[in-house]
């Protein structure tokens, strides 16, 4: 199942992630061990330059990263007329073991890269480097997640065996399947939408109205990141449930991949572009509240946040407006619901 | 720096790589040579078992749902007509058509042709129309006999034309004593000539003269069931009951189309990846690493105010215009190549040494993640080989211009 | 001139060229299209499989209904048909009574 | 003004072949001041230069420009200051030799992406001031050696920074050249320019435009 191209083309991308983030955490390791901002020998030197290596090699990695994100999804949908009985991306991910865990954690390391990208902003923006021993411990602590991602995936694609027969989107998300994504979709519409859009209500105001001396206070940050992490659970819920039924025009049909497809007019792509900007802006405004240390570092943050505010703001409304978009045309033109 | 400065300072940093890229023309010309090159075979062969994919994948619905053999010792054998009426039975099972076709190879030509037993006598007048064309030499109103007629298909007519016997062909077999001629009625439409190349649509009677069929055997059989779910279960019974009997069902043969090409086309691919590795191994080293003269130009920039940060994305911006220009490059170059002249040198691979083959007219189709992947194999790989370098230049140290002065 | 209005050309005609391939696929697509009534036709009546890509041997001309041994010794004329056999995948045995496995041994 | 406070320069630090460039020099330079710095060879004078210049960064000591901390600023903000404040005219001019005049002018002005019109007006201002029009664009590695300074004059000033440093401009330079040269300077402090020079050249040593001059002998100032 190797010699397939899109193996290939998905195997060549993992690995030079793998290869620049390895190389970024390495550098990173050496700069957390000895940087000492006082001296300014000639090591100091190098490593202030080094700083600009990771920096480079990190924002690359997250693009890529992101652009694998959207090229395994299409690339699973070529490999699924090879395995038996997988109709859809999701059914060549239930095929193994490792299809799902590999897709959580891809979607975990899209949140922790934006972190880790903050803070580096953060940091160039003072003059003094405050953020850069937190930044790169960051680093190397999130580094062995790269290690497992690359493994499950080579794992996942090594174990594709088309002779295996796997079950597709409409069983795997059926209520009837026991696992996580079985429970997932059996909480039925009635809970999904009105939880959902109240957590937008909440997010939208929590800035201005119900707690604005609250969301200044570290645990005010924390709370509003945790609203965000289950605004991106419910919005995934939603697609699964709701959302792509009125995309596909078919009950049946939930699969959260295939509407990236042409034939759907790349609807995925906006779809998925807001929601993962509007949790990661949303999210990191919240963590920022933790690292409000100094004064002068306290400003920056602040008013890096009020933009991260509008970006997410700006962006959860996208989502929820190419989500729901599709249903409402939907309504239109047949006038009932699926 | 306000949001206008930013955009202008983007601009410039775009400005000041396409200089770079012009100032050295052979090494931009060189590697983007290379590269157009490599993409343009990479996008060939996506195209082309692409084309070949959906040009299968088009026509499947309309195979029979299951297809029965015999098999003895491993090898495919004739199918005796017992069989036919104990398929029959089985509910569920709509019709049981029984086949009869085989190869028949010429000598002289060394070519292998298809013959495919078929009451010709039910085609449709419209079949006339749409799909056949009249023989001309036939149209003249010969009398043909009723039994050795048949229709061929365009490679064929190609071929017969050669050697001069495009109205009446004989079919000649040393231990026949005797030919066989059969009159051509009709010639296939080039439409369909990707599956009726080398086609002859010969009547049921004479394809068993001519294939040596004994009466009461067939080739194969085909099964036709109407309940679509039911398919699967009348295949196992049938392997149940038969063991000796292999059957395929039309979902088999569908997914042997999707991994038909799939399975080559990927290790035609992993040779051309040990081929990039080379070609990054080559950028990193030669165009990567920076000649003198680049390096004391970036010491100067430096001495003179330029940010490592500017510098860094200079030289990424140079990599990425690099890929981008070749990527957009090569996919045009090979869909010229595939399109419009017909894969003209790719064709071979697939057609080997088969003397009849079709002209190769393939439908485009182009996908956008094709374009992705084919970045992700070339370009991504390139940008990452491409950092490291452009940041050992970029913080070259400016007092070093200053002190040695050269 | 600046560079980057030289590049805003290049990319000017670039996309002409890529405007003008994307028309020729609507053209051929729309042509595939409409011989596909005939295309299926023709199927209905030839009612075997695969695509007439190359003649050579046997188990290329129908790879799918070909059986595990044809390729080793189809027929005493027809030559080792590397070429062409390089290109063409096994077809789908996943129904045969014993399990042909062609890629390594698995566990099960 | 600009100040350095005993201001260390070690190369090849704790290596073997480690050369002290620069020990505890300490001068001050205010507003509008024409400096020399004169010594033999190898006397520091140029390594004390590019630290002033923010070329490099000293081991110990401290450098002050305008009441910045220039030495302990992170390279990202000093490379901006550097930009803004100091235009350096470098000993062999230092342009980009296959590019033209006007583009080698504008090189500094790229990174702060000063819009494209009022760039080519001030580079226009500046070659008009040195009569560089007729050779706008030719490739600088054609121009003579005269021309070339004058270009690297041209781009050392187009920033506008009020600090102008240059590292023996008058090496290469015949006797007319150099007093063109000077009457550069003295133009220059008209419009409240700090200049800061090292040379061995006497003619602009004992010049009536500078202001003050310290001598520097194995990397120490004497005077």
């Amino acid at each position: 199942m190797i010699l397939n191209t899109w193996v290939l083309g998905l195997l060549v991308g993992q690995v030079t992630i793998f290869i620049v983030i390895s190389f970024s955490g390495f550098n990173a390791l050496r700069i957390y061990l000895n940087w000492n901002y006082a001296s300014s020998d000639e090591r100091q030197y190098l490593l202030e330059n080094k700083t600009y290596l990771v920096a480079a090699l990190m924002k690359f990695a997250m693009f890529v990263h992101l652009f694998l994100f959207a090229l395994t999804a299409l690339a699973l949908d070529e490999i699924a007329p090879m395995i038996i009985g997988a109709m859809c991306p999701v059914g060549v991910l239930a095929s193994n073991a490792y299809g799902f865990p590999f897709l959580y954690i891809k979607m975990g390391l899209v949140f922790i890269f934006s972190i880790w990208l903050v803070l580096n902003h953060l940091d160039n923006k003072m003059d003094n480097y405050p953020l850069v021993r937190l930044k790169y411990l960051y680093l190397i602590l999130f580094y062995p997640l790269v290690i497992i991602e690359t493994i499950l995936f080579l794992l996942f694609l090594f174990n594709l065996d088309p002779m295996v027969i796997t079950s597709c989107c409409g069983t795997v998300f059926s209520e009837a399947n026991s696992g996580v994504t079985g429970t997932m979709s059996s909480i039925s519409n009635i809970i999904i939408l009105p939880t959902l859009f109240g957590l937008a209500v909440l997010l939208l105001f929590c800035r201005f109205i119900i707690i604005k001396k609250l969301t200044n206070s570290v645990v005010g940050g924390i709370i509003e990141a945790v609203i965000w992490i289950f605004f991106f659970i419910f919005s995934i819920l939603s697609v699964l449930s709701f959302i792509s039924i009125y995309i596909y025009e078919m009950p049946t049909h939930r699969c959260p991949f295939c509407f990236l497809q042409q034939e759907y007019g790349f609807i995925g792509f906006p779809l998925y572009f807001f929601l993962f900007l509007a949790t990661a802006a949303g999210f990191n405004r919240g963590i920022l509240e933790l690292i409000k240390w100094e004064e002068k570092l306290a400003i920056t943050i602040a008013n890096f946040q009020s933009k991260l505010h509008k970006v997410a703001i700006i962006a959860m409304l996208g989502f929820l407006l190419t989500g729901f978009l599709p249903f409402v045309f939907y309504y239109f033109r047949t006038g009932r619901l699926i | 720096m306000a949001f206008r400065n930013l955009l202008e300072r983007q601009r410039n940093i775009l400005d000041y790589s396409l200089q770079n890229l012009y100032r050295r023309k052979e090494k931009t010309l060189f590697i983007l040579v290379i590269f157009v090159l490599l993409i343009s075979v990479i996008s060939s062969i996506l195209f082309i078992t692409g084309s070949l994919t959906r040009e299968m994948l088009s026509t499947v619905s309309e195979l029979p749902e299951i297809t029965v053999q015999k098999i003895q010792g491993g090898r495919q054998t004739n199918i005796s007509a017992t069989y036919l009426s104990e398929i029959e039975s089985i509910p569920g099972v709509e019709a049981v058509d029984p086949r009869v076709w085989g190869y028949f190879y010429l000598e002289s030509l060394e070519a292998n042709f298809t013959i495919f037993g078929f009451d010709l006598d039910t085609l449709e007048e419209s079949d006339y129309e749409k799909l056949i064309t009249e023989n001309p030499k036939f149209a003249s109103g010969k009398e043909s006999n009723n039994i050795f007629k048949m229709v061929v298909g365009p490679g064929v007519y190609r071929l017969f034309k050669k050697i001069a016997m495009d109205d009446t062909f004989l079919f000649f077999n040393p231990n026949w004593g005797k030919s066989i001629p059969i009159d051509i009625i009709g010639i296939f439409k080039p439409e369909t000539e990707l599956q009726s190349v080398d086609l002859m649509l010969v009547q049921t009677e004479a394809a068993r003269k001519i294939l040596e069929l004994p009466t009461g055997q067939y080739t194969d059989l085909a099964v036709y069931v109407s309940n679509p779910e039911e398919i699967e279960n009348i295949a196992r019974k049938i392997k149940l009951h038969y063991p000796e009997l292999r059957t395929i069902t039309q979902s088999q043969i569908q997914s042997t189309y999707s991994s038909v090409f799939g399975w080559r086309s990927g290790l035609v691919l992993s040779g051309l990846l040990v081929v990039i590795a080379a070609y990054l191994v080559l950028i990193w080293d030669r165009a990567g690493g920076l000649s003198q003269e680049e390096r004391k130009e970036i010491g100067i920039l430096k001495a003179i105010g330029w940010d490592t940060d500017m510098i860094l994305s200079v030289k990424f911006i140079e990599g990425l215009i690099l890929s981008l220009m070749s990527t957009i490059l090569g996919i045009l170059l090979s869909y010229i190549h595939i399109y419009w002249f017909d894969a003209v040198g790719l064709r071979e691979v697939f057609i080997g040494w088969s003397t009849v083959y079709p002209s190769f007219k393939l439908v485009p189709h182009i996908d956008l993640k094709y374009i992705m992947l084919i970045l992700t194999i070339a370009v991504v790989p390139y940008c990452a080989v491409s950092i490291v370098p452009a940041w050992k230049a970029a913080i070259t140290d400016p007092d070093k211009i200053i002190r040695n002065g050269n | 001139m600046r560079y980057s209005t030289k590049l805003l050309m290049m990319v000017m005609v670039f996309s002409v060229g890529i405007s003008v391939i994307l028309i020729d696929v609507m053209l051929r697509t729309e042509q595939f299209n409409t011989s596909g009534a005939l295309k299926h036709r023709f199927q209905q009546i030839v009612s075997i499989p695969d695509l007439g890509i190359t003649t050579a041997a046997r188990y290329l001309r129908h790879y799918s209904l070909s059986d595990s041994t044809t390729p080793f010794q189809d027929y005493p004329v027809s030559r080792e048909h590397f070429p062409a056999g390089f290109v063409y995948a096994p077809p789908d045995y996943s129904n045969l009574s014993g399990r042909i496995s062609l890629n390594p041994l698995s566990k099960r | 003004m600009l100040t350095t406070d005993k201001v260390t320069k070690i190369y090849n630090q704790n290596l073997p072949n480690q050369v002290v460039a620069v020990k505890d020099a300490s001068i001050k330079v205010d507003e509008g001041e024409v400096v020399v710095l004169q010594g033999p060879s190898g006397s520091g004078k140029t390594t004390l230069l590019s630290m002033i210049g923010c070329q490099t960064k000293p081991n110990r000591g401290e450098v002050i420009i305008n009441e910045n901390r220039v030495s302990k600023l992170p390279d990202r903000f000093l490379n901006t200051f550097k930009r803004e404040n100091i235009g350096f005219i470098f000993q062999n001019y230092q342009l980009i030799p296959d590019i033209n005049v006007i583009d080698n002018i504008m090189l500094p002005m790229l990174p702060s992406g000063i819009p494209y019109k009022e760039r080519i007006v001030r580079a226009e201002a500046l070659m008009r001031q040195f009569d560089l029009m007729k050779r706008r664009t030719f490739d600088v590695k054609n121009l003579s050696g005269g021309e070339q300074q004058r270009v690297a004059i041209a781009r050392a000033m187009i920033n506008q920074g009020k600090i102008i440093l240059a590292d023996e401009p008058t090496a290469h330079l015949d006797t007319k050249l150099t007093g063109e040269f000077l009457e550069m300077i003295s133009d220059l402090k008209k419009h409240q320019y700090t200049v800061v020079i090292s040379s061995h050249d006497n003619e602009i040593i004992n010049h009536a435009v500078v202001t003050k001059i310290y001598t520097m002998k194995d990397g120490q100032v004497v005077s």
